[in-house]
Parts: structure tokens; C-alpha cells; sequence
């Protein structure tokens, strides 16, 4: 069972037009910017990305929406700048007109949704949103003296995500904050595809130190440490 | 409901240092964006655990140039160190921490506070977006799991709005949740009865903070100059 | 309802040898305790990954008595060894796996059948507990949440009841899950028309096994002898 | 924030009557006996445990049966024989007299409750059980073709667990199939208690490694290494 692609183009290369696919990372921290770099060269359109922001920081998802490859957007923090200052960017100017669809989830229940669909529960009961723009059209219900959201799970077509070391049988270690996404968005995905730092052959990484078991991921890439620095607010 | 700004109180940095004082050792605390990120310069060497939401337990101070980690930021997205015992999880069991209550203390920002404790941070009707698109992020998270929530703001907006208001006009990050405001101009406890106007900064009274305040505080019979 | 036990079919081992040849290479199992952990001894060097349920993929062999190592079992608390490529996770995340559809294929033990798929497995009434109280274990969540379900158990009871039944007596594991029932007598599918028979043991005909299973079998136009 | 207790006496000595403690352990693996034979010495009674499985395999939960400790059982696979075979143990002669009460959950619903109740998840929506007795009382709901049963989240109030390290944080590596309920009861529960085998200072655990983050963990105690060994069914 080895999952490793060759190269990028191919690992990439069956994403249809439609698709739904979960990209890792917390701004710079773990975002696959090859597999993105990949796709937006492969034109696959009216896709759903689901993500925590849209750019820059990760620059090169905007680039999927300057290339009009996306169809909506999932996100929880979708905007790099903040409430009142920055550079409007390119997702945020086709949300504004009405080219981009969009929904917003806080950020806790955003990766509970995708835990949700990985872990095959259909759906949850949160405290967070109740009383905001969050809660509308949702079940809401009383525990105790609390009351709840209902969230459903979401699960994606694809998923790509980002590890510090891959085997060929797609066990995945991290690295630090670069962890983030990565595991829930490879279990909840039908397709993880992994772009690795390390390759390493099954037994080099210890079994206690595999932070995403090999089952929930179908493709390895090996790509070059990235050489893009966190940008400070 | 346009009020002056005419008064002139602490820096980002002291309302910062106000917080870390009001933060108790031994405890778990998430430092919000902007003002509240400011707190950590003073809680250095403190047994308090710091939590970055994008999976990490006692982060430590800002890495310096040579120290930069790429795979290792902050949840603002700055270069950070760690210390000896932090430890790395998911984005997912950082947020079921968040829920789970194991957050003795989240500092955020605000746009408005209401006097029931409402909390209104995460989108600025002034941007123009649709009223459900914003960056909500973690605070609606963090707001509702905390134990205690602390608001790190100036007082008054740029062009002169009170942001302590009867009732917040912009989307809500949560319901009844904050526990202390601490702005330029005074430190405000939200209390059952209402807002309790605590201290005060240095050369300023009750009336003054009042004057810049929608809703009417109500003035602690122990009313200090704000000390750190 | 007794039917005598007249016929001599396979042996436990065989069983489990007729279900790893029907196992497809490249996929992920999860063996339950009893005949289906015999199934392991059939499948060494097969591209084929075992899930423990406690937490574990790519369990390897039994441990012999000096790889004994108490921090690694199988799900049926027998030590076994680590292949390379195991990894380790909680049994939380072990569930997780198996309700998300990672298990291509779980074979499990039963006390009965339906023709409907229904499988029984958890708790034998005789036993005299009360009707909510057993050994449920992994079972409910393997048999729903696994892709394809393989029964593996003898044909009849010990003493000589139906374990293929047209309706389930013993309280249920899960409702319309079982793909295939492989026992020592013949192979089985579970069909959208009934229950399809396969395969019957070296000497045997459809009407013998017929006469120890109680629903109505469909004989497949390809009816064999249990092959491996 | 030194987290270490000198004794497991100490470590268990405020645990009252009528308070819930889940117990780690998956069979032989995993399972905090010296905790266990602590809170026998201790006495406490009235207790709710919430374990896998009562013994004998972890023979020593039986022993609080056998004390008169335990008031109900939440277990998963509550008895070590199997449902045909084996010798009665005394969990079962107390469950048959109508001393001791149980419920019993699927092993996937079990730890999923519990993972809800310290993620801050009042309930969720599992497909396992539908048309068992699992159902019975519980809320059904459709989502899709499929049904799924309504489990709420369950919080004891203490956590008895174990890991291979811990240090004076509370951060805890966990070995092999050993880790099994342990990270899930530690978020859970109120006060979790560690035993440790080995006793490490901030820093010894790489970050990567800590399967239980510190946070979770309110005391830890150094015990010997077990010297027992997994019994064969």
C-alpha cells in the first residue's frame, strides 16, 4: 500500500470541477501552499473551500479566487485584516460582490464539524454561537441551565494538509503549531492528500509519535521545506 | 451619541499590565488579539500557562529574529519560543479545551460591552459586510468557555463612540459573558446589579469615566486610582 | 427448533482461512475476539492492515513469550507484536476510525443471524442478566460502522439450536449489517432477496445445510464447495 | 504549578462518598492498579466507577466491588468472561442480587461521552445502537437515509489514569496500545490523577510527544512499573 504520488500535478490531477476540499493551516503555521500552487494550475472550478482564512498568509488561496476557481468558501476567520484595518483582499472583494459565497463559522465549531464527519457523528450540540448571527436556522436545546447549538457535520471531498514527516503508508508526524487542522481534516476527507517535508520509509516514525494514522490518508506528495516566514499583524 | 475624547489615560502597554495583575498564578490563560497579546510582556517568569489557540500550552515570549520557527506562531500569527513544558495538540482539542472549561481566564478585545455583559468583537458593521461574514475566529469560543472573561479596550472608538453601551448594536460574540472591563480610563466590573466602576486613571473621577459611558455606573464605595 | 448436529464441516482455523481469502488486499480490518482473531495467523505478508480496537493499526503477530511487552495487546488482551508502520492512538479515536468508515471490513463473531442481516452477538439470554446488561464492547459501532460485515461462527449452537434465523431472539447488535456469514458448514450471503448460498463444506449438500438453517436459503446457480 | 503528590494515599485521600471516577484501561493495558488499591485502602463509598470493564483482567476494580465501594457501574464490557464461558465475577454476583448498578454503552459511544463532556459538547448524535436496547429512552433523529440516537456527555468527577511519563506539569506520554481511555478521561473528568512510571521535569517530554496535554492533569504520582502481565483469554 504505497501512497506515494511522484509529484504534485499528479497527486492533484483526478480533482473534478464541484469539488469540496478542506485546506490545513492557521495562517502560516502548516498551510500546503504547493498542493494550493498545484490545484490553481490544475483549474478545477466551482469548488468549496473549506479553511480557516482565505489569505494573504496564505496568499495562495486568494490566488484560487482571482482565478475564479471558487464556487464558496468555509471558513472561520476568513479575512487576514482585521475588523478595522488592512488591505482588502481579493476574497474579501468578491464576497463584497456577491461572487464568492461564503459562510462563517466560529472557530471551535468549524473543526468540530469536520472532527464530526471523521468520527461518523452527524451532528453536535455547542454553547457557542447561541444568542448570535451563528444560531440562525439552527435546533437550539436546553441541557442543565445551558442552552445549546446544533451543528452538522461536514465532510469534505478532499483534503489537503501539510506534515513535518510522512511514511509511505500516509502515517503523518507534525511539527509544533503546524499540527493545527491537519488531523481532524484528514479523517473527516473521502481523499487526504498530504504534502510531506520528510519521507520516510513505514517504521521510521516511532508508532507514538504518528499524529494522523496512516488509514485516513490516500496520497503522500514530498515537497521542499517551505521558505515563507510568518508575517506579523 | 457622539462623546469627546477628552481624556487621557493608560497606554496599550499599562492596560495591559492592569490585566496581568488581575491574573492569578497557577492559572490557564488565552490572550485575544491586539491589546490583550500586550499582556504577555508582563507575565514573564509568572506561573501562569499561556494556551495559543491553534494548539499549544505555555507558549513563550516573542522569538527574536534568529530564533524564528516557522511552525511556531502564536494565534496572531507572530514567530514564538517555548518553554520547558509546553506541549503541542490539534486545533480541534484546543477549542475542546476552550469548551471544556479548562481556561481559567480569555483577555479579548472589544468593538462594544454591554452593561448586561454582552460581548460585541468580531464584526464592525462600518466594513460593510454582510451581518453573518466576519472573522469570528476564536473569540465566540473563548467567550463562552472561559471561566473569566477580561476585556482589554480603549474606552471610546476612534471617532468617538462609546463602546461600553446599554445595548450593543453590533453582532454579538456572546451573551452575558464578560466579567471585567479594563479600558484607558477605568477598570469596570460587570456585576448582577450592573456596571461597578472600580478605578479610575490617574487624574480623572467618577464623573469624567461617566461622561464617556452610555450606561450609568454604578461607583464602588472603594473607588482607587487604577494600580498595578 | 433443535436440529441435530450430524454434520462434520470445517474446523475453526478453516473458517478463518475461507474469511482471509475472501479479504481484498490494500484494505483495513478489524478481526473481533473469538474465530475472527484467527483469521490474523491467514494474512501475514498480505497487504492487508489490522485494526485493534484499543487503539492500534498494523497489529503484527501474536508475541511469542519473550516479545511480551504488557503495554501492547490486542483487543482480545493478547500480547502481540508491532509491525513496521504500526501507530498508536486512544480508543477514542479507535471509534472514531471505525463510525467514519475506515473499517473495509470487520469480522466478528455472532450468536444469530436474520435473514435480514440482523446480527446478534452480545448477549446470550441464558446467561440470566438483565436484557440492557452485557458484554457490548465494539461490537455495535464495528457492525455500523464497518463497510462490509463477515460473520464467523459455527452453524448450529452446542446444543443444537438455529444461529441462521428467520427473526432474532437475542437482543440485537445492529439491524441489516451482515454481508457474508461464513461458518463450518457454508458460505452465505446476505442478499437484498434473502440469504444466497455460496459455498457448502466438502461432502455436503444445499439441502444438508438446508436442514440446520431455518430461513429459506437461495442456491446460487454457481453453488461450489468451500474453496480457499 | 508542581502537580506531584508524594503518595497515592495523598493523591486519592479527598475523593468523598458518593463521588464519580473513571478509570482507565483496556483489559491488562493501561490500568492504574496502585490508584485502584489506594482508593480500596481509602474506603470511600457510594462510588459511581466508569471504567471498561470490572475485572478480572483489572482484577483490582473487582476488589471495590468486593469492599462494597461501588454503588454503579458504567462500563462497556463490563465482564471479563465471555458471554458463554468463564468464571462469575463478583461484579456479576452483584449485578445478579441487585447490589450493584450498571449501565453499559457501546465501546464507541462510552469514550465519545466522555470526550464530550470535557470538549464542552453537551450531546451528540451517534448511528450505533439504533434498533438495540442502546435506543431505549433516547431521542432518535434522521439525518440523511440514516438514524442516529442522542447520547449526552458524562462527566465524573475524578479520573484515575496512567501513562509511561509525566512531568511536574501534568503533561503525560502515553506507550503504545496503553494509552487507550487515558487522554479522553483526563479532559473529562474534574481532578485527574496520574500515575506516572516515569517521573520526568518540564522540558524532558518534547512537546510533539505529549499525548495528554497538562492542562487536563491535576496530580501526578510515581509508581513502579506493573509487574503483571496480559492474561489470554
Amino acid at each position: 500500500m504505497d501512497k506515494v504520488f511522484p509529484s504534485l500535478d499528479e497527486a492533484v490531477a483526478d480533482i473534478p470541477d464541484g469539488a469540496s476540499i478542506a485546506i490545513s493551516g492557521f495562517f502560516t503555521a502548516g498551510t500546503p501552499i504547493p498542493l494550493i500552487n498545484a490545484l490553481a494550475k490544475q483549474g478545477a472550478k466551482d469548488l468549496t473551500i473549506i479553511c480557516m482564512q482565505m489569505g494573504p498568509g496564505n496568499e495562495d488561496i486568494n490566488e484560487l479566487v482571482i482565478n475564479k476557481q471558487v464556487k464558496k468558501a468555509i471558513c472561520n476567520y476568513p479575512f487576514y485584516r482585521s475588523a478595522s484595518r488592512g488591505a482588502e483582499s481579493p476574497t474579501e472583494q468578491a464576497v463584497r460582490a456577491g461572487e464568492l459565497e461564503m459562510e462563517v463559522y466560529p472557530m471551535g465549531t468549524f473543526s468540530e464539524k469536520l472532527r464530526a464527519a471523521g468520527a461518523g457523528i452527524a451532528a453536535f450540540y455547542t454553547p457557542t454561537g447561541v444568542g448570535t448571527v451563528v444560531e440562525r436556522g439552527k435546533e437550539k436545546k436546553k441541557f442543565g441551565e445551558q442552552e445549546y447549538l446544533l451543528e452538522l457535520a461536514l465532510k469534505p471531498d478532499y483534503a489537503f494538509v501539510y506534515a513535518y514527516k510522512g511514511d509511505r503508508m500516509g502515517n503523518l508526524q507534525c511539527h509544533m503549531t503546524a499540527r493545527n487542522y491537519s488531523p481532524e481534516m484528514s479523517a473527516a476527507a473521502q481523499i487526504t492528500i498530504a504534502a510531506v517535508e520528510n519521507l520516510a520509509e513505514p517504521g521510521e516514525i516511532d508508532g507514538d509519535m504518528v499524529h494522523i494514522p496512516g488509514v485516513y490518508v490516500q496520497r503522500v506528495v514530498k515537497i521542499d521545506r517551505p521558505d515563507y516566514f510568518p508575517t506579523i499583524d | 451619541m457622539n462623546v469627546t475624547k477628552k481624556f487621557k489615560g493608560l497606554s496599550r502597554e499599562l492596560i495591559a499590565l492592569r490585566i496581568a495583575s488581575e491574573l492569578e498564578d497557577g492559572t490557564c490563560v488565552n490572550l485575544g488579539i491586539g491589546i490583550p497579546t500586550l499582556v504577555s510582556d508582563w507575565i514573564e517568569g509568572r506561573d501562569i500557562i499561556l494556551q495559543a489557540e491553534l494548539g499549544m500550552l505555555n507558549t513563550g515570549p516573542l522569538a527574536s529574529k534568529d530564533e524564528v520557527e516557522q511552525d511556531l506562531i502564536n494565534a496572531s500569527c507572530q514567530p514564538v519560543t517555548e518553554l520547558a513544558g509546553s506541549c503541542y495538540f490539534s486545533e480541534n482539542e484546543s477549542f475542546a479545551m476552550i469548551r471544556g472549561g479548562y481556561m481559567d481566564a480569555a483577555v479579548l478585545g472589544a468593538l462594544q460591552v454591554s452593561e448586561k455583559g454582552d460581548l460585541a468583537g468580531w464584526q464592525n458593521p462600518g466594513r460593510g459586510l454582510p451581518e453573518d461574514i466576519g472573522n469570528i475566529g476564536g473569540s465566540m469560543d473563548l467567550a463562552v468557555g472561559a471561566k473569566k472573561v477580561i476585556i482589554a479596550m480603549m474606552h471610546i472608538t476612534n471617532d468617538g463612540q462609546y463602546k461600553i453601551v446599554k445595548e450593543c448594536s453590533y453582532p454579538l460574540t456572546a451573551q452575558r459573558v464578560v466579567d471585567l472591563i479594563v479600558t484607558d480610563l477605568a477598570v469596570i466590573e460587570v456585576t448582577k446589579k450592573g456596571l461597578l466602576l472600580r478605578e479610575v486613571a490617574s487624574g480623572l473621577t467618577a464623573e469624567d469615566v461617566q461622561s464617556v459611558t452610555e450606561p450609568k455606573l454604578i461607583v464602588s464605595p472603594k473607588l482607587t486610582e487604577i494600580h498595578f
